[in-house]
């Protein structure tokens, strides 16, 4: 009995020696002539002001957040959808109860202004 | 001569130095951003278990959920708490020698009992052929298990509302 | 299956422990959060391990296991939340400075 | 694969299957690996720059070879001599390993792409859930080479690249579970084989929407606001060059293609075609040009788009996604499910016209819907610079 997961990890080995070969053989034909101005951070010519850690904005913790709260409602959607033809017709109600919860969520961060990028 | 059992020892072996590897990189690493990658890493590993324990599903689900989600989050959640990163402090508290010594006998007490109950492993022909399928997932979600279905969406919405409360900027 | 099953149980409670010594020894409230997780991960392991070896034909294990990881995904959201509210009050996620609970 | 594997065993039969399966595996993974990325990216960056010199009234590349047919060979070559700059600050390790990430997430897509009949890697029971689960690793490439970078310019791009493809991930799920429910599979296979009438014509509006998300995904013209040079530099890979650089490069192009390649799968009928099968090599040959055409028709398009559109505003980006595509798709998925249970709808055929009048009932209700919203936001505005004169 193998796993019908077997060939992904073959490919998994030969899709790491992808970037393995060609870095490694870009290593072999690059130029190195490295100092210390080409090292330095990329910011138009100039030394970067400050440290990198400016303060981000929480408003990309909230695009975060509703992405995970979606995906999970998601991975529970799947398998009804997949069994539906042979679920009964109450099968309807639950999923749009389910879904109408989801909506909800969606609805509450819409009228909070928590999907605004302002 | 590969047989089936060596190669799933094999991978078994090197999902486990992925897996405990990861978590030992989590607890030991100085750089938060570290840890969380070591975070991954684990779960990766985690991913490959339930793939050769043939959940498929769950192993997909595990990659999305925690890999592609839940580990974003975290690193979202690390980038914007920002002196963190800079501050070189000491990552562990002054009880962290305790907390090693209770966990080790902790681990030493686990595998002692867990070697000593005898599991009442299902017969070889119904170890040959795990018999779950999505549908048949989907069934069970919808039958017994309707009313957690439907409790996991008032979860995730109260989760969603109150974390939208405190990360908001006021 | 060609592994036996103590190997698994072995591996989930090693990970466990890794996990509760995170949580335990962090001084960061995602350190700890981290350790949660993995011990949430170990806890996982389990309920597939079981399902696989020794109910393979019902679906409980699998059903729980998707359950375990919806409601990580709730703490992992509402958790960080709190961290990074607390990090914006009080200017640190150093577990024993947060002690606004306690006056 | 299982065919090309009796095969296999009935050429050589001293042969044993284990070790023929391993053989098929590994030379199919390398075709996917190695062959499949550079024909792929030679082929695909070629295309764009002459069909995007024609959309703007130039000739594109025409100097390298006939018709510049060996531009990308160029390319390749100056990619590899080019000097590698690690910058001082970066964190070595994590900006090593963000474009091998890249790649091998991109790669990693290839496994489930059914590409011609009986030809397919592994076809996952869970296929399309995978390829949606692998797209997780892209982000984490972003984030990991942001960060590493230790310039403000990456991380902020790494910031806004993971915000926007977390935020099309939803609608592409959504569109997919849509698909999942009226074929009853997540297995591409079966996906492949349900369409009789392709989901385009059954599902247009979920077609709609998975097809503008996966431009969004692949970060492509108009929602290529990573590479908005005036604003962000060149977005999180701002601090790589050389061959690391060609890495995002490489999964960018592989990206484009399994997008196109998991649309065609999903709505267009695949392989699907006249005399198309499994049953003769010519059937596979023909079945793997009717993908290849379908495929590159698809990214045709999304040249085509990127021709003429200009590029939206973050916030205009984001709002389109949460806003509009998010609840459409969720109106559409309910719409689907109660056309599905309606008992007269028992035979194909009506199954069919069903679906089609819940995704037009979808498209005119959400048209009006916003229609009705754009005229109250004008009404409002008016008011408020009505107020302001008064």
């Amino acid at each position: 009995m193998l796993s019908e997961f077997a060939f992904v990890g073959v490919l998994i080995v030969f899709a790491s020696l992808l970037p393995i070969a060609g870095l490694g053989f870009a290593w072999l034909v690059r130029p190195k002539k490295p100092n210390p101005i080409k090292k330095s951070t990329y910011e138009c010519g100039l030394e970067t002001i400050g440290g990198t850690w400016v303060q981000f904005r929480a408003q990309y913790y909230i695009f975060a957040l509703m992405f995970v709260v979606f995906d999970v409602e998601a991975v529970f959607l799947l398998p009804w959808a997949v069994a539906y033809d042979q679920l009964p017709a109450y099968a309807l109600i639950e999923a749009v109860i389910f879904i109408a919860i989801l909506a909800l969520a969606l609805v509450y961060a819409w009228r909070k202004d928590a999907l605004r990028w302002s | 001569m590969l047989t089936n059992q060596m190669v799933q020892i094999l991978v078994f072996v090197i999902l486990t130095i992925m897996t405990l590897g990861g978590g030992l990189g989590v607890v030991s690493s100085r750089n938060l951003f570290h840890s969380a990658l070591f975070l991954v890493l684990s779960l990766v590993g985690v991913v490959g278990y339930y793939a050769l324990l043939d959940a498929g599903f769950l192993a997909v689900v595990q990659l999305l959920i925690y890999v592609g989600a839940i580990a974003v989050l975290i690193l979202f959640a690390i980038m914007l708490s920002r002196g963190l990163m800079a501050r070189r402090q000491h990552q562990r508290n002054e009880q962290w020698w305790i907390a090693a010594l209770v966990v080790l006998l902790v681990f030493v007490v686990l595998l002692v009992v867990l070697g000593q109950v005898d599991w009442p492993v299902a017969d070889e022909q119904a170890l040959l052929s795990p018999n779950v399928s999505v549908g048949q997932l989907g069934q069970v979600l919808l039958g017994p298990y309707m009313i957690p279905f439907e409790v996991i969406s008032v979860l995730l919405l109260a989760a969603l509302v109150g974390a939208i409360i405190l990360a908001r900027e006021t | 299956m060609g592994i036996p099953l103590y190997w698994w149980l072995a591996v989930a409670a090693a990970l466990f422990c890794l996990g509760l010594y995170g949580a335990l020894s962090r001084k960061n409230a995602i350190g700890v959060l981290l350790g949660i997780e993995l011990m949430l991960n170990a806890v996982n392991i389990n309920l597939v391990v079981f399902w696989r070896y020794i109910t393979p034909q019902a679906l409980t294990g699998q059903i729980f296991a998707m359950f375990v990881i919806g409601i990580a995904a709730a703490e992992a959201a509402a958790g960080l939340a709190i961290i990074i509210a607390a990090y914006r009050q009080r200017d640190t996620v150093v577990v024993d400075e947060l002690d606004m609970m306690h006056w | 694969m299982e065919a090309t594997i009796s095969w296999l065993t009935t050429l050589i039969p001293q042969l044993p299957v284990p070790t023929a399966r391993l053989i098929v595996y590994v030379v199919y993974s390398a075709i996917l690996a190695f062959a499949a990325p550079v024909v792929l990216v030679v082929a695909y960056t070629y295309m764009e720059r002459k069909v995007l010199a024609r959309l703007q009234d130039r000739i594109g590349p025409n100097r390298a070879g006939p018709l510049g047919i060996l531009q990308g060979l160029a390319d390749a070559v100056k990619m590899l001599t080019k000097e590698d700059i690690t910058p001082a600050k970066a964190d070595r390790i994590v900006f090593n390993l963000a474009p091998m990430l890249a790649v091998v997430a991109a790669v990693l897509v290839f496994a489930v792409l059914p590409v011609a009949p009986g030809v397919i890697g592994t076809d996952l029971k869970v296929g399309i859930l995978y390829v949606v689960a692998i797209g997780g690793l892209g982000e984490l490439a972003a984030l990991m080479a942001g960060w590493s970078s230790n310039n403000k310019f990456a991380l902020i791009g790494a910031f806004r690249t993971v915000a926007q493809l977390v935020s099309y991930e939803i609608p592409i799920v959504l569109a997919i579970i849509t698909v999942v429910l009226a074929s009853g599979s997540m297995q591409l296979g079966a996906i492949v084989a349900a369409q009789d009438v392709p989901f385009l014509f059954t599902l247009p509006v979920a077609f709609l929407i998975f097809f503008v998300a996966s431009i969004a995904e692949i970060g492509r013209c108009p929602f290529d606001l990573l590479e908005a040079e005036s604003e962000i530099v060149a977005g999180f890979h701002t601090e790589y060059s050389g061959m690391k650089f060609a890495m995002f490069f490489i999964g960018e192009y592989m990206h484009l293609f399994s997008a196109a390649g998991i649309a065609t799968a999903l709505f267009l009928g695949g392989w699907r075609g006249p005399g198309a099968g499994e049953a003769s090599i010519l059937g596979v040959l023909l079945g793997f040009v009717y993908f290849l055409a379908k495929t590159t028709l698809l990214v045709f398009v999304m040249m085509w788009v990127r021709g003429t559109l200009f590029r939206i505003r973050i916030d205009h980006l984001l709002d389109f996604g949460w806003k509009f595509l998010v609840p459409v798709a969720l109106f559409l998925l309910v719409a689907v499910a109660f056309v599905l249970k309606v008992p007269v709808l028992n035979s194909p055929t009506f199954r069919w016209l069903g679906m089609l009048a819940a995704n037009g009932v979808v498209i005119l209700v959400s048209l009006a819907l916003v229609v009705l919203a754009a005229r109250h936001s004008r009404s409002a505005a008016l008011r408020g610079v009505a107020g302001v004169d008064g």
